[in-house]
């Protein structure tokens, strides 16, 4: 089997997860035990009937469950996402989520490469240099560093942050270091982030927030990345290479790197994953108007049918990060997509 | 011990009546479940046997060839593509449920690794016992006392019964393996490949074991084996696999001292040292190449990709054994470059003018037929054939096909009768237009 | 040279290539210490092939690492010497002979990076070895893969390994281990993972290259016809030590110590079909500490009281100069009565 | 014949004057149980009556079940007056200062004296518990086991060696005692001291008046505040009506321990019921998917992928929206419901963590062996696949339960989940966030802490079941499992 057709494959496959993880949205939203209608008026209006059906005609619920499953499905299809109701009342969720989403993806730009940039170097490190000093504490930090929570952390580190002066000496203030930001907290300016300046102040605001969001990938990579060493170290063909005379750097990085990055493709992207459900935290801490807290403040205030529709994109998010998943594989490793693999 | 069977006459093997009658086995693996488009691998290619009652049967063949699955196949664990496996009249294909249960209450199988075939986190006793559970064999008092039989039967001792596969040796654990068979006292013993996962001076004691059991238990053995010497030791009669295919198929004896099939020549050949089973008037015969993929098995005789006696194409008769060589290895070449360009990574990187370099076809070309004087009408369909190569590599096949096929790439053998004891052959040779195999 | 043995390897007028001497390899694990290799002395000289032949746990493949320096935690080379070309190895470590000394490992699918193609691990090779960059790199590596028999090999140089079929790999190592201009090939159990066709297309092929390029070759495997097929003289391991060597004619004829007796004997093809299989009891002892009697004592069939005692030394039992030993008390004495 | 057959050797029924030794263990073992046989009662009863209250019907007094629980109510308070070695009323630590000496604590010590006197007691007690067990099985392993060596003894021994899961077992100990006796050890009540805080007094030594007055529980913690610098009542420190508070007051000045101790009772059971579920669930479809291969393995992989697809800790917020309000979401202050979402979201991670190792599982050859012979699939399952799968299921397991703690924290930190008044760890974080920079950082930090600390020891454990079980593989594949969905 060729690579492309393998991707094909992997791709043909994801249309039925996107198809039942909309399906089981669906369900949950429009058949469970809330009727979305009634959540989305306020106590005045539930006392009136013919609010109550307007909003019932509106979204569709008048119709039979399945006529309205087809409908729902289509327009997600078509991304006809409608309006919303309760959040930013009447507004275009298109819009909406064109505004918020950009911030998000900074966020999770940032954490993933946090979380990459000083996760997988760490583990690395310790790996090459296992059973030493430096290989138990790296370990160790990451093990605990795993198990803090994302919004404790950035509770945390907030404080810290907002205490700088107080903490480092008067010469270093976090808000004023490089480029002056209005505030610790807050979301990005993403309008300037073509200019040198817009593109640090928007760097730095999600910073601290995308070290958090990055904190558990972090950890779990460098534990990963250590084990993938230590196992790559052992296999046959890096005692081969030996032999060959293959020595130093080009062994380490080579015969040894390469090979130990392979293992790491599905942590990486499966840590991808964790960063969109931790961002509803990070993102209402920090204060970020991204589409996570979006997300939540649709559920909170009864906006079912704008968490459905916010589901939907999530889920194509997740798929999109799997395909992008097996585009990596087939790079980095190319057994990828052969027979026998 | 158990009920001592008869021991039954070691001549007259042809007379016995068959147990198990094989007729057109196939078994194929479609593992492209949705999409992909990969032709299935064809495991098991119309297989006909009889395996007689009390007879050794041994099946040798090289890993991959499709001897394992044929086994496993016997018992119910792969399930047939088509054709059919009978037993006292009924087709074991088609058995489910309790009568399939039925049979494989008859049958005990031996596995290669006793270290991968043992549950090591059970006791040798809950090993031993686990068939008689499966089929609630009278009460657990009369179980218990049935392990202590078996494992004093297969030289293990009583103390054993509280033990786990760990604390044994290999040689050991397969004698578990060989008492958890025997539990159900069966009367058809399945053994693949028993001994290969054991050090030499180990082997021969199972190897005796096995040979003593037969002879007290009037067992039927199917003895699957890469190992020649080991085979030619303990079988009665011996099937030679290639490819999913029986080649040949006889008594040991007449088997090993003149090999028919040119395949059970060449695997007779290869065995090294002095202690090789194989005639001396053999000589070496190395072959080419692998097998072929299972998946694209050869159109005509399995064996013609490395068949060391093919027989010449029809129209160019007086080619001697050099030049078709190097026109097989140039087909050779060309088939693989064929396969290798037809995906769409590489048409694409066709297009774009990278990657596969088709002057190295030319020099490969070049190299092959340097110092050989092919018969003029050879030369000019090769040089047209390279011409054809740089543009289109499976015209080029397809020219060399139809200009040098051989029979052998045409015609799938059939089975041939090559001695007074009814052994056979799949060999096109065998035809009375061709000379033998032994005599190229 | 001394040796514990005080045996020498006779082959006249050339300095051997390799010379191994007492060399001890120890495991050191939480549960115990394991002697695999146990005070073993060979020579190779330049051009002969030498056969190491054992059980599996015999410690032929640790000596095979110890003789390249490969010797992964926690195992530790504790002594001995490994005089290759004049200097000891173990002293002035592996770094300059790499390459002279090259290695083929039982399982070439384990022994080739998947992830490079087989032309970029054979150039990495030839730039260490013989400084070829760019396309005399290239072209020497097609070259080296038509020499180990590879068809198509300007094609086959650029495929991963994974495309390569079990004896292609096996080829493909014996090509990059070519690529190093070695001196002498240790071949650790090269064919084990083979069908037997191919077995014998590997082994002509090493008989090949031998020839052709004066290659001195360790030749390690479990199976004796193999070793008998390739080898000039075999050392016969058990349980980490070397009990027999001889010229290989001479082993197969006239086997001193019981156990190479006993290992020839459970060939099965040394049995007529019609007979028993002569057998040996027990298996292969783990050496867990130094040896304090003969460590085939207890399977022994010949074994007297003295054998549970004393551990043999290495006696000299060749005639007319035979360059032949055993380690067994019994060696010599009683002569043997000929092969039944 | 044999000198030892097994049924001699089945024992299991060996008359104790047989063996002083095992009798004594026996008594002893009596013993512990009898000092905590009335707690022990009173939570059992406890238990069914809140089962059977479940049931909607339940709550008309005069149907079956609302007389069943109204039994049970009854036979719960008969059980609280049984004697009880370890209670607040044996070691009471609610005392006062009379100007002279406290009255009301455990021989006149202070509280702070009296309630860690309480709490040593405690972990002394279970701590006597585990090594009774361990005696009692190494003996089983000397005496009564006919195998001298089974494969388990390989797993505990490499367990025992291996400090890092010693600490998370010593870690999980630690937070397992203080859940099960979590009314015992706070220095006050859930229900004195939160609940009906109004209904019950608090007698103190006004400093002011120099005279023993009484004041209503609920108004002292008006009074005893942590809201930043001024007002703050600290870890390990009095507050001005005499109560100790181990780790200071909440910003409504309640105390800290007392609603950590009762936070971590509903995140274990949550975890718990959560991971136990889910596990059920995992080890099914990864027994019959690794089993029959093919179609079985892709559609649950499309299943699980789809799940998958929606982030775990959105699709918690989701459920719990949508959930919240139905009978099922009151159940345990919404506990419950939290329980089955977690479950329906997180089996997926589980199954993928145990899909490989079921995979390699039904590829060993003695499935093969045990299908050559009839054995029947269900058997073979639990047979042969199961015993190993479960090694797999607790290390996953572990962690994944560390994994639940914290997405349970950061639901209730969002204010989702467990309800309030219930006590919840990520709700003291929530509380104590405005003034983590002043001087009443002591709410936040701690449970945050606690959660680090707790949290590592269930991975620590899980590491160490891991290398345990399979010394060779460290693929760490439990990394998504264990992390509650990126809370």
């Amino acid at each position: 089997m060729s690579r492309l057709r393998y991707l094909g494959k992997r791709f043909l496959l994801s249309i039925p997860v996107v198809w039942l993880g909309a399906s089981m949205t669906w369900f949950i939203i429009f058949m469970g035990p809330i009727d979305p209608a009634s959540r989305l008026l306020s106590e005045g209006q539930l006392r009136n009937p013919a609010a109550y059906q307007a909003a019932e005609t509106q979204l569709g619920l008048n119709q039979p469950p399945l006529q309205h499953y087809f409908d729902w499905m289509s327009s997600l299809l078509r991304f006809d996402l409608g309006q919303t109701w309760v959040l930013y009342e009447g507004s275009s969720v298109n819009a909406l989520i064109l505004d918020f989403l950009p911030r998000t993806l900074w966020l999770g730009l940032w954490s993933v490469l946090i979380a990459i940039l000083i996760g997988v170097p760490l583990g690395f490190y310790a790996g090459m240099n296992s059973n030493t000093v430096a290989d138990y504490v790296a370990s160790l930090g990451g093990i605990v560093w795993r198990a803090m929570p994302n919004f404790w952390l950035a509770i945390i580190l907030l404080a810290v942050l907002s205490t700088s002066p107080v903490l480092f000496g008067y010469r270093f203030e976090w808000e004023t270091l490089f480029v002056s930001i209005d505030a610790i907290s807050g979301s990005p300016d993403m309008t300037r982030i073509d200019t040198p300046d817009g593109f640090v102040a928007a760097t730095k605001k999600v910073l601290p927030a995308a070290l958090v969001l990055g904190s558990a990938s972090m950890g779990n990579e460098m534990r990963i990345g250590r084990t993938a060493i230590l196992e790559v170290r052992n296999e046959d063909y890096v005692d081969f290479a030996k032999a060959k005379g293959v020595s130093g750097r080009l062994l380490v990085w080579k015969h040894i790197f390469r090979n130990a990055l392979i293992p790491l493709v599905p942590i990486i992207t499966s840590e991808a994953f964790l960063l969109i459900g931790g961002s509803v935290l990070v993102e209402t801490v920090f204060g970020i108007n991204g589409i996570g807290q979006l997300f939540y403040q649709a559920s909170v205030q009864g906006d079912l049918p704008l968490v459905g529709t916010l589901m939907y994109v999530f889920i194509l998010m997740t798929v999109g990060i799997n395909l992008l998943q097996d585009v990596l594989y087939t790079v980095i490793d190319p057994r990828v997509g052969l027979e026998g693999s | 011990m158990t009920q001592a069977i008869e021991p039954q006459e070691t001549d007259g093997q042809e007379s016995r009546a068959p147990l198990l009658e094989i007729r057109n086995l196939q078994i194929q693996y479609d593992d492209s479940s949705l999409i992909g488009g990969d032709p299935p691998v064809r495991a098991v290619d119309g297989v006909s046997l009889d395996i007689r009652r009390g007879e050794t049967l041994g099946l040798v063949g090289e890993s991959g060839c499709g001897k394992t699955t044929f086994s496993r196949a016997l018992v119910g664990l792969e399930s047939a593509t088509s054709g059919e496996i009978l037993v006292d009249g009924t087709d074991l294909t088609e058995l489910e449920g309790p009568a399939l249960r039925e049979w494989q209450r008859r049958v005990g199988m031996v596995f290669q690794d006793p270290q991968e075939s043992l549950n090591d986190r059970m006791t040798v006793g809950e090993i031993i016992s686990e068939p008689l559970d499966a089929h609630d064999w009278q009460d657990q008092e009369e179980r218990e006392d049935r392990v202590f039989e078996l494992l004093d039967r297969v030289g293990l001792q009583e103390e054993h019964f509280y033990r786990y596969p760990h604390q044994f040796s290999g040689g050991q654990r397969q004698r578990v393996g060989i008492a958890r068979a025997l539990a159900l006292e069966p009367e058809f013993l399945i053994l693949d490949e028993p001994v290969s996962a054991l050090d030499v001076s180990v082997q021969a004691r199972v190897i005796n074991l096995l040979e003593e059991l037969q002879a007290d238990l009037g067992l039927t053995l199917l003895f699957v084996a890469h190992d020649l010497s080991l085979v030619r030791h303990v079988a009665d009669r011996v099937a030679v696999m290639y490819l999913g295919n029986l080649l040949e198929v006889g008594r040991t004896d007449r088997l090993f001292d003149a090999p028919a099939n040119p395949y059970t020549r060449s695997l007779l050949s290869a065995i090294p040292g002095s202690a090789s089973p194989a005639p001396d008037e053999l000589g070496e015969i190395t072959l080419r190449g692998t097998p072929p993929n299972p998946r694209y098995p050869p159109s005509g005789c399995p064996f013609a990709t490395r068949c060391p006696a093919k027989i010449p194409p029809e129209k160019y008769p007086d080619l001697s054994a050099e030049e078709f060589d190097a026109i097989e290895t140039f087909r050779a070449i060309l088939r693989e470059r064929a396969r290798s360009s037809s995906g769409v990574s590489a048409s694409l990187k066709r297009r774009l003018g990278i990657g596969t370099s088709v002057r190295t076809v030319d020099e490969i070309a070049t190299e092959l037929f340097a110092g050989l004087d092919l018969p003029p009408e050879a030369n000019e369909v090769i040089e047209d054939a390279r011409t054809s190569a740089r543009s289109d590599p499976a015209a080029a096949l397809e020219l060399l096909r139809t200009e040098f096929a051989s029979v052998c790439d045409r015609d799938p053998p059939a089975e041939y009768v090559v001695d007074d004891t009814g052994r056979t052959s799949r060999c096109l040779r065998h035809r009375e237009e061709y000379d033998d195999p032994d005599e190229i | 040279m001394s040796r514990p043995d005080g045996s020498t390897d006779r082959t006249p007028g050339r300095e051997p290539l390799l010379s191994v001497s007492d060399l001890r390899t120890v495991f050191y694990t939480d549960k115990e210490t394991i002697h695999a290799v146990d005070g073993i002395s060979f020579d190779i000289y330049p051009g002969e092939t030498v056969g190491l032949v054992g059980e599996s746990g015999s410690g032929k493949s640790v000596t095979a690492r110890s003789l390249l320096g490969l010797v992964d935690e926690p195992g530790v080379v504790e002594e001995g010497t490994l005089e290759f070309k004049g200097e000891d190895l173990l002293e002035t470590g592996w770094a300059e002979y790499r390459g002279d000394l090259s290695i083929v490992f039982q399982d070439p699918s384990n022994a080739l990076n998947p992830v490079y193609t087989v032309g970029n691990q054979i150039r990495e090779a030839l730039a260490i070895h013989q400084g070829l960059r760019g396309s005399a790199a290239r072209e020497r590596a097609i070259e080296l893969l038509e020499a180990v028999g590879i068809p198509d090999a300007p094609r086959r140089v650029k495929e991963y390994p994974h495309q390569f079929s079990g004896g292609m790999q096996q080829r493909a190592v014996i090509a990059i281990a070519l690529a190093c201009d070695p001196d002498l090939l240790v071949c650790d159990e090269p064919t084990t993972a083979l069908d037997v066709t191919i077995q014998a297309q590997i082994l002509d092929l090493l008989d090949e290259l031998q020839r052709e390029e004066d290659l001195a070759i360790l030749f390690i495997s479990h199976d004796m016809g193999v070793i008998e097929e390739t080898a000039d003289r075999i050392n016969v391991i058990y349980a980490g030590e070397i009990v027999e060597r001889a010229p290989t004619e001479r082993l197969l004829a006239a086997p001193e110590h019981p156990y190479t007796e006993a290992l020839l004997n459970s060939i099965p093809g040394r049995t007529p079909p019609d007979q028993r299989l002569p057998t040996l009891d027990g298996e292969v002892p783990t050496p867990d500490g130094p040896a304090e009697s003969c460590r085939f004592a207890p399977r022994c069939p010949v074994a007297v009281e003295e054998c549970h005692e004393t551990p043999p030394d290495a006696v000299a039992v060749g005639e007319n100069g035979t360059d032949h030993s055993a380690a067994c008390l019994l060696a010599g004495e009683s002569e043997p009565e000929g092969e039944q | 014949m044999a000198t030892t057959t097994p049924a001699d050797n089945r024992r299991l029924l060996a008359p104790l004057q047989d063996d002083p030794k095992l009798a004594a263990w026996v008594a002893v073992g009596l013993f512990l149980f009898a000092l905590q046989a009335g707690a022990v009662a009173h939570f059992l009863t406890g238990l069914v009556a809140d089962l059977l209250g479940i049931f909607p019907t339940a709550e008309a007094s005069n149907s079956v079940l609302g007389r069943l629980v109204g039994l049970f109510e009854v036979a719960q308070r008969r059980a609280a007056e049984l004697p009880t070695l370890l209670s607040r009323d044996v070691v009471p630590n609610a005392g006062h200062w009379n100007g002279d000496r406290w009255v009301g604590t455990f021989m006149g010590f202070s509280p702070a004296v009296s309630w860690g006197i309480r709490v040593t007691l405690v972990y002394a007690y279970a701590f006597t518990w585990v090594v009774w067990a361990v005696l009692g099985y190494r003996y089983y392993r000397e005496q009564y086991r006919v195998a001298d060596w089974t494969p388990r003894d390989d797993i505990v021994d490499r367990f025992r060696s291996h400090g890092w899961g010693l600490f998370g077992a010593t870690i999980v100990f630690l937070f397992v005692v203080m859940v099960v006796f979590a009314p015992t050890l706070g220095p006050t009540t859930v229900e004195q001291n939160m609940e009906s805080s109004y209904d019950y007094e608090t007698t103190y030594w006004n400093s002011e008046t120099e005279e023993v007055e009484t004041i209503l529980t609920g108004e002292a913690n008006l009074n005893s505040k942590s809201t930043g610098d001024q007002s703050r009542v600290m870890p390990m420190s009095y507050d001005d009506f005499g109560r100790f508070h181990p780790f200071g007051t909440l910003p409504n000045g309640r105390d800290l321990f007392t609603f950590i101790v009762a936070g971590s009772r509903i995140s274990l059971v949550i975890g718990l019921l959560s991971v136990g579920l889910s596990a059920a669930l995992a080890v099914t479809l990864a027994m019959t998917s690794a089993y029959y291969k093919g179609r079985v393995d892709l559609g649950t992989v499309l299943l699980s992928d789809a799940v998958m697809a929606m982030p775990q800790l959105l699709l918690l917020i989701m459920l719990i929206t949508v959930l919240s309000d139905s009978w099922v979401g009151e159940i345990y202050s919404g506990g419950f419901v939290l329980a089955l979402i977690f479950a329906f979201t997180g089996w997926t991670y589980m199954w993928r963590s145990i899909r490989g190792p079921a995979l390699q599982i039904s590829e060993r050859t003695w499935i093969d062996a045990a299908q050559s012979f009839g054995q029947r699939p269900w058997t073979i399952m639990r047979k042969h696949m199961l015993p190993y799968i479960t090694g797999y299921i607790l290390v996953y397991g572990s962690m994944t339960l560390g994994g639940a703690i914290i997405a349970i924290a950061g639901l209730s930190y969002l204010g989702l989940g467990v309800a309030p008044p219930t006590p919840e760890w990520g709700r003291a974080i929530q509380l104590g966030q405005e003034y983590v920079n002043t001087g009443s950082w002591h709410i936040s930090l701690i449970p945050g802490l606690l959660i680090t600390l707790v949290v590592t020891g269930f991975n620590a454990l899980g590491d160490g079941i891991r290398d345990a079980i399979d010394p060779q593989s460290d693929t760490g594949t439990g990394g998504a499992a264990g992390r509650g969905g990126g809370a």
